[in-house]
């Protein structure tokens, strides 16, 4: 376990979150919600979750992200906000 | 053979979870695109699962109390167990039985209503139950979080194979949703962290052994817990997604999860006050017994109010199901025996009227072609029957005797006043009130026919069946006679089940 | 809203906020969590019981075995209730109204490319099953990297191509007899006089001491979640790329 | 003393297992009436088996089971009960036989749903005479409120509904609202099954303000004795068909009002009990206002039967004035004006009937000269208007010259003044209807053709009840030993 | 720098940062599942919400100077040889049980995010559009609350 690198990561996560949030393609925010997930990733495994980070790679950076855009492509991709 | 009745009286509570499960699964592998093809598989294994849940009950009966089951023969808290209390097998027996009767029930509906996707709709009907029983049943904090989830889960996709209304509420719910069984499992990640254990009963025992009930960290995961469930038993004011949820969702859906959900978080609520925290902490140290009383009060009070003033029959009674948690959660913390004994005892007698009057208002739904009050007009003449049904629920609600819903206001109210909660006792008469005019009201309409008001404004598209029914057929209406039996039966025998409460409450 | 929204966050942050300072230090190895007999029970001790290297497979499939039963049947219901909602049976593509999503032509570099990879996929997917015992794996993370490889198909080369593979019905044959395979194994267990999942009643028809049949089952019931993986990972992925028509998706 | 007896449970079973019967026959309404018959033979036989065994100073129970923990669902037949009992179910046959002329005569619709609530309702009243303890007595008087509530709506006009809607609202609402919250408090607060005992259940289980609280609460809350401000529910429940009226606001439900309220002061609290908390006097002088104020608006009512009707809430707050007393001698006079009042009531009520059916009237106004055609239904309304009145000859006079006399040994000398003056006020009411029906000359000259006498199954009954309201004076023997017994319990 | 800021910072926060940012993420997704009118950008919310207690859950299993839960294959290959000589350090490996919790949440969290993708795509369909405000206004002629 490295503090370092855990507060870079907690960082990134913070600012993909806000930025999955607000930007209004929602094609982009799939994108950009799959980056945070893989950040996620990468803090399980810094963190010693080894078998966490192996299912949030493929759950959580790999098919959330798949179903989030083939959503997106079957519905709308401007959002409001 | 005494000793093979043993051992399925032992793997009875297992049973009572599994037989649903497995029913779900042979539906998912043998029921391709038929729609009656669910049915008999579900009624099968709905009634192997009631056998297991009436045998656990009298097993507990006769074994003095509780039985523990260990799953994967590790000890607690190694392994998850099964606690299985008089409280804990009545529910479940109420959840099997309200499923099975409601399976017959809404045979002819789910047909009608989900055509190709019968076999999806009973393997996730069964699903949900296994996950209600398991609920009931199990000693560990985080199992109890799966088995929310998953009665969630399928209860998201009953509801949304409703109308689009349906769609959009169900939507609603899983937001709604998601975030109390979240905080749900945050709160048991902070009690985790202060007691380094997940058993419910471990975990009073190790904040006794530390001496923590005072840390601030403790409350606050009281209180998150609380309020998870609270959103998930619609506990005013975090009832938003009930109403458009029940009654915009597939006929079935509404008659098996109105008398269930709210109750089994309720029981899971009265489990976590009492058993994971435990009475002293619950009621003295936590130190918001007033404040949920008087919430429980305003919950009451709102909720009839927004019943009173609906003119859609079933949100009508999705309000007064508002209230009726308003009821539980009362007398769940008014702190002492009467109150928590009415609160336990209207989880089954709120499931046993609710289940009735929704089972009486799907029929005349469906049978008039209207989903408002003036659906009533001329009912005591047209389908007597049905009305017989929908008076004693009526009636239950109410709170006349000899029904069950007197008697658990009699508890109710004789525990508000022993701890001196008037505002509770005028609330919970308040509601009596309430209810009287709403369904005298029916009644009037339901007993004199034709009156020239002008229909009341407001009509939705949404909720309207599509197409009358023909006639009510019959099995549509022993089930709905057997719950107003139900009603009346455990009105009668409520001196017998309180005392089975009672001695599993015992605090 | 908005206004609702920040208030609502800022009691609850204030709450959750409040309990911070009362909790042991981050990382702290004598916190109650990580000295409690629980946790020390599993690190020290699980490997005698179980022989299993991989401490979070041992307490995943073992001692919280019926935990993970019902995970199972999380995914599985998600699979159901997709199909429940979203499934258009014979509904006509013209019915429904159309979305913002072009349909983009086929690829020959990216074709060829996953027909490569496809193999390869499965077959890591089936050593992560296979060696969840002693790395970190296992059932799930296998489960999903075999429909993920369904869905690479489906991505690369259409759906049609991805269900000639897997059918819609097999798949569905297949997640309900992932979970038969956990649940049935649990029943096994009853069957010879032990209670529901306590694999060590097996013991008699697993080669090996009572630890090995222990570890065995857990590959077993490993297994058996990775068909459900499989199978609801791909439905899922169907269904939603094409809004329940199953004809072409993305 | 006390002797488990099936013969409560046979007298209150009777009337219910005759309602599939009453069903059955609905096709052929001879029979069906047949029915009614036995059951109210059978019922008033039950009753007077019961009544050897209660004068000789026993107390007949029957306990169905433990309803809720301590609290027994049970009857228990003391005097009081039984003398209410002998009433309600003698009256029931009388009141059948006229049901039937009356229903026949005026061609009402829906009889057979009438048979059927009339018989549950007469139930329900024995379930209330024969209550052992205050759950059971709350039983079936929320029993008897719904029972009732078809009758009183059975035209199912607009009148009705709006009639129909008071009655239950005031009914209903007052007995949920005062005595389930009352009867809770006592249950939580002594713990005690509530079984009605001659010295109280509640006797120094609580002080003043909370006994104070209590009566109230169960005094009010048992509106259907008609206390004001929860009498409109009376005048509202007139527009029942006439033997509705009489049996059940004559009889039925207005004395099971008051039945409670007797019950209240002597079984729940007890009168030497209210006697220590000296807190009665407040239902003392809200029944001696009610009783000036309804005598007062009574007077100004042209219709008929809501002047029958402010009639009785002003005879029923008699009753609770008397017992409010809290002397022996007015307690009994109380218990003895249930019976008085009940014959003289329902006779005058038998003659509105009468009335409507043979000459189609309503109205005090349109009397005149009536009793020229009609010479036994206005001879009888007379016996039983001097009745009401108090007047010598009929067994009112007894009853009140008992309440008169407790009035005078409580000391109270204003409450004496106002059964005095309320006497001459129900004179006042009543004498000129008499007058105007034999002195004055019909409308129009001379009598209407086509007005007769009424159907002989209405006279009869009225006639009878006429006549026992005589008897009464002579023979009150039988009335004065059974409320005596309660008297000398204490 | 204030000291007493300082000392807080030293205490509460240096300490504890883990606790403090998954506070953070968790009110990000709350506010985004409140106040968010998009039906996609609300579930997007929502997995925010759950990983952020998936992160708390981990943090809790976290030790300092320990490595990843699997025994390494010498003590492995130790302890299959002697059963009873128990030589394993718990302060050595990262506390296994909430890892196990929190492979479960995930796939709680997948599936609860497909089944609501399902249901948004299903409401797209019946009413056209995604956005809430939007299919309020839709029902606005005949529907009530």
């Amino acid at each position: 376990m490295i503090w370092q690198f855990d507060i870079i990561i907690l960082i990134f996560m913070v600012v993909t979150a806000v930025i999955a949030l607000r930007v209004k393609d929602l094609l982009a925010a799939s994108m950009v919600f799959g980056i945070y997930s893989f950040l996620i990733c990468l803090l399980w495994a810094e963190m010693g979750a080894v078998d966490v980070a192996f299912t949030e790679a493929t759950v959580g950076a790999g098919v959330s992200t798949v179903i989030m855009v083939a959503t997106v492509f079957s519905t709308r991709r401007r959002s409001k906000d | 053979m005494i000793e093979f009745f043993g051992f399925l009286a032992h793997q009875a509570p297992l049973v009572t979870v599994l037989a649903p499960a497995f029913g779900a699964l042979l539906v998912t592998l043998f029921g391709r695109g038929k729609a009656e093809a669910g049915l008999p598989l579900a009624l099968i294994s709905l009634s192997l699962s009631s056998v297991g849940a009436v045998v656990t009950l009298f097993h507990v009966l006769a074994s003095g109390g509780e039985l523990r089951y260990r799953l994967g023969g590790w000890a607690p808290p190694f392994g998850i167990e099964y606690r299985i209390d008089a409280l804990a097998a009545l529910t479940a027996a109420a959840v099997v039985l309200v499923g099975l009767v409601n399976a017959v029930f809404s045979k002819t509906r789910v047909a009608a209503e989900a055509g190709e996707k019968a076999p999806f709709f009973y393997t996730l009907y069964l699903f949900l139950l296994a996950g209600l029983c398991g609920i009931v049943f199990t000693n560990d904090a985080f199992n109890l979080y799966v088995l929310i989830e998953i009665t969630s889960l399928t209860s998201y996709a009953l509801i949304a194979m409703g109308n689009r209304r349906a769609a959009l509420s169900s939507f609603n719910y899983v937001i709604m949703g998601t975030v109390g069984a979240s905080l749900y499992l945050l709160g048991v990640g902070y009690l985790y962290i202060k007691t380094g254990t997940l058993n419910i009963d471990g975990m009073r025992a190790a904040m006794a052994e530390a001496g923590i009930w005072g840390d601030a960290s403790i409350t606050v995961a009281f209180i998150l817990i609380l309020v998870g469930l609270w959103t998930k038993m619609a506990f005013f004011p975090l009832h938003g997604w009930m109403p458009n949820a029940y009654s915009y969702a597939p006929t079935a859906v509404g008659t098996l999860m109105a008398p269930l959900m709210t109750k089994v978080m309720v029981y899971v609520m009265l489990r976590v006050m009492l058993f994971a925290f435990g009475a002293d902490f619950s009621y003295g140290g936590a130190g918001c017994g007033d404040i949920v009383v008087a919430l429980s009060t305003v919950a009451i009070v709102a909720g009839s109010l927004l019943a009173l003033a609906r003119s859609d029959i079933k949100k009508m009674l999705t309000y007064l199901i508002v209230a009726e948690v308003g009821y539980m959660v009362g007398g769940a913390w008014v702190g002492n025996e009467a109150g928590l004994t009415g609160a336990a005892y209207h989880i089954l007698s709120d499931a046993a009227m609710t289940f009735c009057l929704f089972m009486a208002v799907s029929i005349i739904v469906l049978r008039t072609g209207d989903h408002r009050l003036t659906a009533f007009t001329g009912l005591f003449r047209k389908m007597p029957l049905t009305m017989i049904g929908f008076t004693v629920g009526a009636l239950s609600m109410i709170g006349l005797p000899p029904t069950c819903g007197f008697f658990s206001k009699w508890y109710l109210v004789g525990g508000g006043i022993e701890a001196g909660r008037w505002d509770y006792v005028v609330a919970l008469l308040f509601s009596s009130l309430v209810n009287a005019v709403i369904f005298f009201r029916i009644f009037e309409r339901a007993y004199f026919g034709e009156m020239d008001e002008p229909a009341p404004a407001g009509d939705d598209a949404d909720s309207r069946p599509s197409q009358p029914l023909e006639r009510v057929p019959w099995s549509m209406l022993v089930p709905l006679f057997l719950a107003a039996a139900a009603v009346l039966l455990v009105g009668l025998f409520n001196n017998t089940l309180a005392g089975w409460l009672r001695a599993a409450l015992a605090i | 809203m908005k206004l609702f929204g920040l208030i609502a966050v800022i009691i609850v942050g204030a709450l959750l906020l409040s309990a911070t300072g009362d909790f042991p230090d981050f990382g702290d190895p004598q916190s109650p969590a990580s000295a409690s007999p629980l946790s020390t029970h599993y690190i020290e001790g699980s490997v005698y019981e179980t022989k299993v290297p991989n401490l979070v497979t041992a307490v995943l499939a073992d001692y919280r075995g019926f935990d993970t039963m019902f995970e199972t049947v999380v995914i599985f219901v998600a699979g159901i209730g997709i199909i429940a909602v979203l499934r258009a049976f014979g509904t006509p593509a013209a019915e429904l109204p159309e979305g913002g999503g072009e349909e983009g032509d086929d690829d020959l570099i990216i074709r060829t490319t996953c027909n490569l990879v496809f193999p390869v996929i499965q077959v890591f997917a089936l050593y992560v099953v296979a060696h969840g015992h002693h790395s970190p794996g296992g059932g799930f993370q296998g489960g999903v990297m075999l429909g993920a490889s369904y869905i690479l198909l489906a991505l690369s080369c259409g759906l049609p191509a991805a269900k000639r593979r897997l059918g819609e019905r097999q798949t569905i044959v297949l997640a309900a007899i992932g979970v038969i395979v956990f649940a049935g194994w649990g029943v096994a267990c009853v069957l010879f006089g032990g209670n529901f999942l306590d694999y060590a009643a097996l013991d008699p028809i697993i080669p090996g001491d009572v630890q090995m049949a222990r570890s065995h089952s857990m590959l077993g019931v490993e297994i058996g979640v990775a068909f459900t993986v499989t199978a609801i990972m791909f439905v899922i992925y169907a269904n939603l790329s094409t809004r329940g028509r199953l004809r072409d998706g993305l | 003393m006390v002797q488990d007896s099936y013969l409560p449970l046979l007298a209150f079973l009777v009337s219910l297992c005759a309602v599939p019967a009453i069903v059955w026959l609905r096709r052929a309404p001879n029979r069906r009436e047949a029915a009614t018959f036995v059951a109210a033979f059978l019922k008033f036989g039950f009753v007077l088996a019961m009544l050897p065994a209660v004068l000789g100073g026993e107390v007949l129970r029957f306990c169905f089971f433990e309803i809720l923990p301590g609290l027994p669902l049970e009857f228990r037949v003391d005097g009081l009960g039984l003398a209410f009992a002998l009433v309600a179910s003698g009256l029931w046959i009388v009141t059948s036989l006229y049901s039937v002329g009356y229903m026949r005569g005026a061609g009402e619709g829906n009889q057979t749903r009438f048979f059927v609530c009339f018989a549950i309702s007469l139930s329900a009243t024995m379930g209330v005479a024969f209550a052992g303890n205050l759950f059971t007595l709350y039983v079936f008087y929320e029993m008897l409120s719904l029972s009732t509530y078809p009758l009183v709506t059975h035209h199912g006009d607009r009148e009705a509904r709006t009639g129909g809607r008071t009655y239950l609202g005031y009914l209903l609402g007052t007995s949920i609202a005062f005595v389930l919250p009352a009867m809770i408090y006592c249950y939580v607060k002594t713990g005690s099954p509530m079984t009605f005992a001659s010295s109280g259940f509640l006797a120094g289980e609580v002080g003043p303000a909370g006994g104070m609280v209590l009566l109230l609460m169960l005094t009010f809350g048992f509106a259907k004795s008609g206390l004001m401000p929860f009498h409109s529910w009376l005048p509202g429940a007139m527009v029942a068909p006439t033997p509705v009226s009489a049996l059940l606001h004559a009889v039925a439900v207005v004395k099971v009002g008051v039945f409670c309220v007797i019950r209240v002061f002597t079984g729940v609290f007890g009168t030497g009990f209210l006697g220590e908390l000296d807190v009665a006097y407040v239902v003392s002088w809200a029944a001696a206002f009610t009783v000036v104020t309804s005598s007062l608006i009574a007077m100004s009512q042209d219709n008929l039967k809501r002047r029958l009707a402010f009639s009785t809430i002003g005879q029923l707050s008699y009753i609770v004035l008397g017992v409010s007393l809290l002397s022996p001698y007015a307690v009994q006079g109380s218990m003895m004006h249930i019976a008085m009042h009940a014959f003289g009531k329902i006779t005058l009520f038998f003659c509105a009937g009468a009335i409507y059916v043979a000459a189609g009237k309503k109205y005090v106004s349109q009397l005149d000269g009536l009793g020229r055609t009609m010479p036994w239904t206005m001879g009888a309304f007379a016996i039983g208007a001097m009745s009401v009145t108090g007047l010598p000859l009929t067994g009112g006079l007894l009853s009140k010259i008992y309440l008169i006399w407790g009035a005078a040994d409580a000391g109270q000398l204003a409450l004496l003044a106002v059964f005095v003056v309320s006497s001459v006020l129900n004179g006042v009411y009543f004498f000129p209807i008499v007058y105007r029906a034999f002195f004055c000359a019909p409308e129009g000259g001379a009598a209407p053709g086509g007005i007769k006498e009424a159907p002989l199954a209405c006279v009869v009954p009225l006639t009878f009840t006429a006549v026992v309201t005589v008897l009464l004076f002579f023979f009150p023997g039988l009335l004065f030993e059974l409320s005596s017994l309660m008297i000398a319990a204490e | 720098m204030e000291p007493a800021l300082a000392s807080f910072l030293q205490e509460q926060i240096v300490p504890k940062f883990n606790y403090w940012v998954y506070v953070v993420l968790m009110m990000i997704g709350l506010y985004a599942m409140i106040a968010k009118n998009n039906l996609i950008k609300k579930l997007i919310g929502m997995s925010i919400f759950q990983t952020a207690i998936i992160l708390f859950y981990v943090s809790v299993g976290a030790k300092d100077g320990a490595g990843i839960p699997i025994l390494d294959h010498h003590t492995y290959e130790h302890a299959l040889e002697h059963p009873g000589d128990e030589h394993i350090d718990r302060d050595g490996y990262a506390n296994p049980l909430p890892h196990v919790l929190m492979l479960t949440a995930i796939v709680v969290g997948v599936s609860t995010l497909g089944l609501a993708l399902a249901i948004a795509q299903r409401i797209f369909t019946s009413f056209g559009s995604i956005e809430e405000d939007e299919i309020l206004e839709k029902l606005q002629p005949g529907g009530h609350d």
